[in-house]
């Protein structure tokens, strides 16, 4: 994998996979801002620069001291890396699987999200938690869980879920300049999946959805991995002569009320696609939200699509059973359009 | 290797063969993983423990059927050495509903509490907290059971081996954690990431007997496991063994292995205890080349005979992903 | 605190606080089946029998194996409650306070959670965490927070919030005798308000709601402490003329959909009043459910009140402010009433 | 009571005085604090350190301004002896918009950057990974700065503080972890709840120096912080002090103690640092009693001040129910 940064004309797209754009964003964050730091387990190229090769260059670039590896120990990991931003760093801090998070929920919940509050704004921790999950390749129970909802209900941490190489780029960028500290969720599908970038892309602010594709009769209303499911559903629904709008969220938490609202008071209907459990999942929240904004002018109740209730399992055939598929999309957003 | 016990148990002809026997079964089992994978019968990610055969090999030896083990991802050696039957091992690799777990658990999480493999699990260092619950179990029980926790080098850095280790030591659990030292968590070398240079020392901490032993060599392991079994059993209280050992095949199947040198990978399988133990049985006169290539040949018909039946196992229905979710089944 | 259920005629209630009535289902429990064991930080007699006094007497009466004080290590405590539960026991485990779970989510979620999931049915883990959370008593930041969403979100593991002396008792009995996990959360308010329980108060079943009091109007959803604005702001309503249904969700997740689903039928109208952050809580999911299985028929958007998205504040002015009021409660109902 | 250092550093006649002048700050701060809580004017949980005062009082003598400090909910000692100006601390945890946190953080959570007071954290275990993270940026900054980590006997059982030693050895950290061994963790007892009899010979486990150090002496203190402080300046790495201490007032206001004998209750008073310390003082003629007199009685002033700044402090708006969330204020 390459690290640097293409030179290009500018307007010339390159194609990138999100994880080259990661790793972009990581060069020209640590290059422009010496305060910028990035650790976490096997980060540094003496280990190869990250499990996955994200981190690779970097610590060879920008040394020792700024990029380092640490022990699998991911509540020290936490620890460091928002005693660190509260000196005046940014860590970028790497938990390599969503599900360890769950050995560092105190220190990114009772600290990280809290200590600026607390001090009553003495202080900020500014921080990023860089981190990996998604089901689809049968790592089974413990490697692929989607928790994002536990960080939207945590006050004082963003939560950011890139679907695409401009997005990876751009979100990092902002998450890394962010005041405040950000939880920052790759997945498999999304991060190896190519696109067109621009070399030059900068930050794209936290906090705003996109409308990824416009349409009038429906809205689908998605982020992460899940954006491929809406996708291929909308191009199957166009087929049916259904027109539906996707909206990406790109920032979970907070937000971006106003785009989905418009969008949804536009089309009449809304089917919140993710794949966290459904049960509490993020896209109760939006649906809540929705119900509440828009009563009386939704042509149809606002539809949740997510994970079963269970454990994510191993089996090839379980697993795809577990994960929305576009036909599950298609056959909900056909039957709120009444065909 | 470590300090001597002053009256240092030792393997017997039959329990030098029983080992060996559980080592070859390990082997040839992950020999046969390794050649799926490539053939692409399995696809899920696969951590081999080649190499590592002797720690549970030995420790199993000394095991009863009802005593219980938790391990990690990195484990499937250590259920083959409890005697786990292959056939609904490899339904569960391969995901069929033969499995052990009906194929929702799969490699990492393989369990069969019929032969004490009761935890399998994915997060580093969580193996040590649960097997402590099990080893409770087994005092409130008043039985003599005891619980192996296995775990890697990089586990000791974490959380929950401190809590577990000062928990069973308060307790006086008849627990033993087994470490196997395999110099690498995922690509990080021991010292990198590791603050003493022996984990062992980290039991002066926990009021608890700790010893490195050559997890390589039969003897060594099967003294120190056996003092510890005893211990346990005894109501004594708790053991750490680190277990000095090399994993040949890096951290997962498919690993570019560049975070090592070629020197240290080459020394440490040419120094492959499976052979040399073989040589050693035939030498010291405890079994004849012909004793082991028909020990050697009913092993790989046995796994070739789970591979078939694993094969021949259908996919879980649908309907699994609402079954043990609770004891009761989540309605459709 | 007497620790004995009291001897009385069948019928005759007695009055004691939730804390009586959670210490006389463990005595109960305890007496009836020998594998019920109670552990956690300082519950055993020579500690005190718990900081708040809960499991008092208990050790003194069960012995101290089963009936264990714990050195602080929650990660220790729940490994030890789950491989307990595994090998047939019943463990009672204590978490001392809610925001203590943090320390042992990869405990609650990675295992406890998912072993019968991932085993395949082979594995149980009857285990009950019982945890006391709750703002309004000046603790602050880490000390009150409502998480129950994550454990709600997490599949396999029940989550339990009494809000009176009855159901304490009879859901901790129904939680201990439960095959699966459950989380018993206890709050500072509930526990000690004394109410009338029958003495052979036996169990109460798991995601059954309660009708805590009958209306035609409005209906408040809610649980746990939140039950005593929704009281208070029942009997204001009253006085303005609204007539308002309370349920009471006792079991917050599985949640008891027939009932409210049954009741907002009835009534068009819905709030649900939670103490947790709104954003992303609990009261998402039912707003969400309600909206669309009630599509059409209802009179009113579905209202969720909850606390405001910041940490739990010290100063009292602030707690008060944080803490959904009564009024706040009344406001909400009359505005929807449109009164 | 601990292995001597050779060359053992000693508190000239100005700085045992000055370690003398922040006990006293405490000691008059936390008994003016307990009589506000009987008189009802502070209705927060309160953690007296009572007892503990020559540890962080010598600690602080030897700190720069700079320095940085993480402690815990029984941590106001540790603020008073840092220098923390009184008018502020007492406006915080009477709830007041002149607080240092403006009243939202409390006295579990005040902090005050200005003077080093970086982290008062309510989890048990939690101040020290989060001391790290100070500590690392000294490293980056290269500075001298030192980094303290406060907490209690009891939290040495938790993960975070085996995660936190062993990566500030690793890292040779300039760290210090001091845990205050008041011998009660809640109502446990030490030994009823930690597998060693000494905490500081966890520090073998961490490949680090680790002491067990009279916490009621200054003396003994002022050495072992000295030569743990000084190393850590010089880029050697972290140190692990047990300071051996008692709490007169239980676990938190209100305490009935009964987990404890009164007999070693009275002993510990009995044996009282701050008396003994004053006597020493005067003894040795490092002080007459008229100059601690003085000294004692500005403080009162100090203290009565705050109280006074505390009480005419107004309760904050509840408009800071969305400030200090995030950087930018959130919409009413
Ligand atoms: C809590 C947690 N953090 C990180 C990981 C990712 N991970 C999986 S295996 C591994 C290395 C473990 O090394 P070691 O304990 O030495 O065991 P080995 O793999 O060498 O057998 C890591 C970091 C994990 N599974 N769990
Ligand atoms: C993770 C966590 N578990 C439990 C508690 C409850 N708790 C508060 S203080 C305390 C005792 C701590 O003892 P020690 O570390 O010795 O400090 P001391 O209070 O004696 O100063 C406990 C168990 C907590 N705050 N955090
Ligand atoms: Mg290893
Ligand atoms: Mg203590």
């Amino acid at each position: 994998m390459s690290t640097d940064t293409p030179t290009l004309e500018t307007g010339e797209k390159v194609k990138m996979t999100g994880q080259a754009a990661v790793s972009a964003a990581l060069f020209e964050a640590m290059e422009k801002d010496p305060k910028v730091l990035v650790f976490g387990e096997d980060v540094a190229d003496r280990e190869g620069g990250g499990v996955m090769g994200t981190t690779r260059g970097l610590s060879s670039k920008f040394g020792d001291l700024r990029v380092r590896s640490t022990p699998i120990a991911e509540q020290s990991i936490i620890g460091a890396a928002i005693g660190a931003a509260m000196a005046g760093y940014k860590p970028v801090a790497e938990i390599m699987l969503m599900n360890f998070t769950t050995v560092a929920m105190d220190m990114i919940v009772n600290h990280a999200a809290k200590l600026r509050f607390m001090s009553g704004g003495q202080s900020q921790v500014p921080l990023v938690i860089r981190t990996l999950t998604g089901a689809g390749f049968q790592t089974a129970g413990q490697h692929a869980d989607h928790l994002e909802a536990w960080f939207c209900h945590t006050a004082g941490i963003k939560v950011v879920a890139p679907s695409n190489p401009t997005d990876y780029k751009g979100l990092m960028l902002s998450a890394i300049q962010d005041p405040d500290p950000v939880i920052f969720i790759e997945t498999g599908k999304t991060l190896f999946a190519p696109g067109e970038v621009d070399p030059n892309q900068g930050a794209i602010p936290l906090g705003k959805a996109a409308v990824a594709m416009p349409g009038t009769d429906v809205t689908l209303i998605s982020y992460s991995s899940m954006m491929f499911a809406c996708y291929q559903a909308a191009a199957e629904l166009a087929e049916a002569g259904i027109s539906a709008e996707i909206v990406d969220l790109r920032t979970v938490s907070p937000w971006d009320k106003e785009t989905v609202l418009a969008s949804v008071e536009k089309t009449g209907r809304a089917i919140v696609v993710h794949e966290a459990v459904r049960s509490f999942g993020p896209g109760a929240e939006i649906a809540a939200t929705i119900q509440e904004e828009l009563f009386g002018k939704l042509k149809a109740p606002v539809k949740r699509l997510g994970a079963p209730y269970c454990a994510v399992p191993f089996a090839k055939v379980l697993e795809d059973a577990f994960l929305v598929q576009p036909a599950d999309v298609v056959a909900t957003a056909k039957a709120i359009c009444g065909k | 290797m470590t300090q001597a016990s002053t009256n240092a148990a030792s393997p017997d002809a039959k329990t030098q063969l029983d080992i060996f026997r559980r080592m070859v079964r390990i082997e040839r089992n992950d020999d046969a993983t390794r050649t799926q994978i490539r053939r692409g019968r399995i696809t899920a990610p696969y951590y081999s423990a080649r190499g590592q055969e002797v720690i549970p090999a030995t420790i199993s030896a000394l095991l009863n059927k009802d005593d219980k083990i938790c391990t990690i991802y990195r484990g499937i050696h250590d259920m083959v050495a409890k005697d786990m039957p292959l056939r609904p091992l490899w339904a569960e690799i391969m995901g069929r509903v033969d499995g052990t777990c009906k194929g929702k658990g799969g490699p990492m999480h393989l369990t069969h509490p019929e032969t004490g493999v009761m935890v399998t699990t994915g997060i580093v260092g969580s193996s040590m907290p649960i097997a402590n619950g099990f080893a409770w179990a087994s005092l409130l029980d008043g039985s003599k059971q005891v619980t192996i926790a296995y775990f890697g080098d990089g586990a000791s850095n974490i959380g929950a081996f401190h809590e577990a280790l000062n928990l069973a030591s308060v307790w006086k659990l008849p627990v033993i954690f087994v470490c196997q030292n395999n110099r690498f968590a995922e690509h990080t070398r021991y010292e990198n990431g590791t603050s003493v240079d022996q984990i062992s020392k980290r039991a002066i901490g926990y009021g608890m007997p700790g010893y490195t032993v050559d997890g390589n060599d039969p003897f060594d392991m099967y003294a120190h496991a056996h003092a510890a079994i005893e211990r346990a059993r005894a109501g004594e209280g708790p053991t750490l063994l680190e277990c000095m050992t090399f994993r040949f095949h890096g951290h997962v199947f498919g690993d570019a292995d560049n975070y090592m040198t070629k020197e240290e990978k080459d020394a440490a399988i040419a120094a492959d205890p499976l052979p040399r133990f073989r040589q050693k049985l035939i030498d010291s006169g405890v079994a004849t080349e012909e004793q082991l290539a028909k020990l050697t040949a009913d092993i790989e018909a046995e796994v070739a005979d789970a591979i078939e039946f694993g094969s021949n196992s259908e996919p879980p229905s649908v309907d699994e992903l609402r079954r043990d979710v609770f004891a009761e089944e989540i309605p459709a």
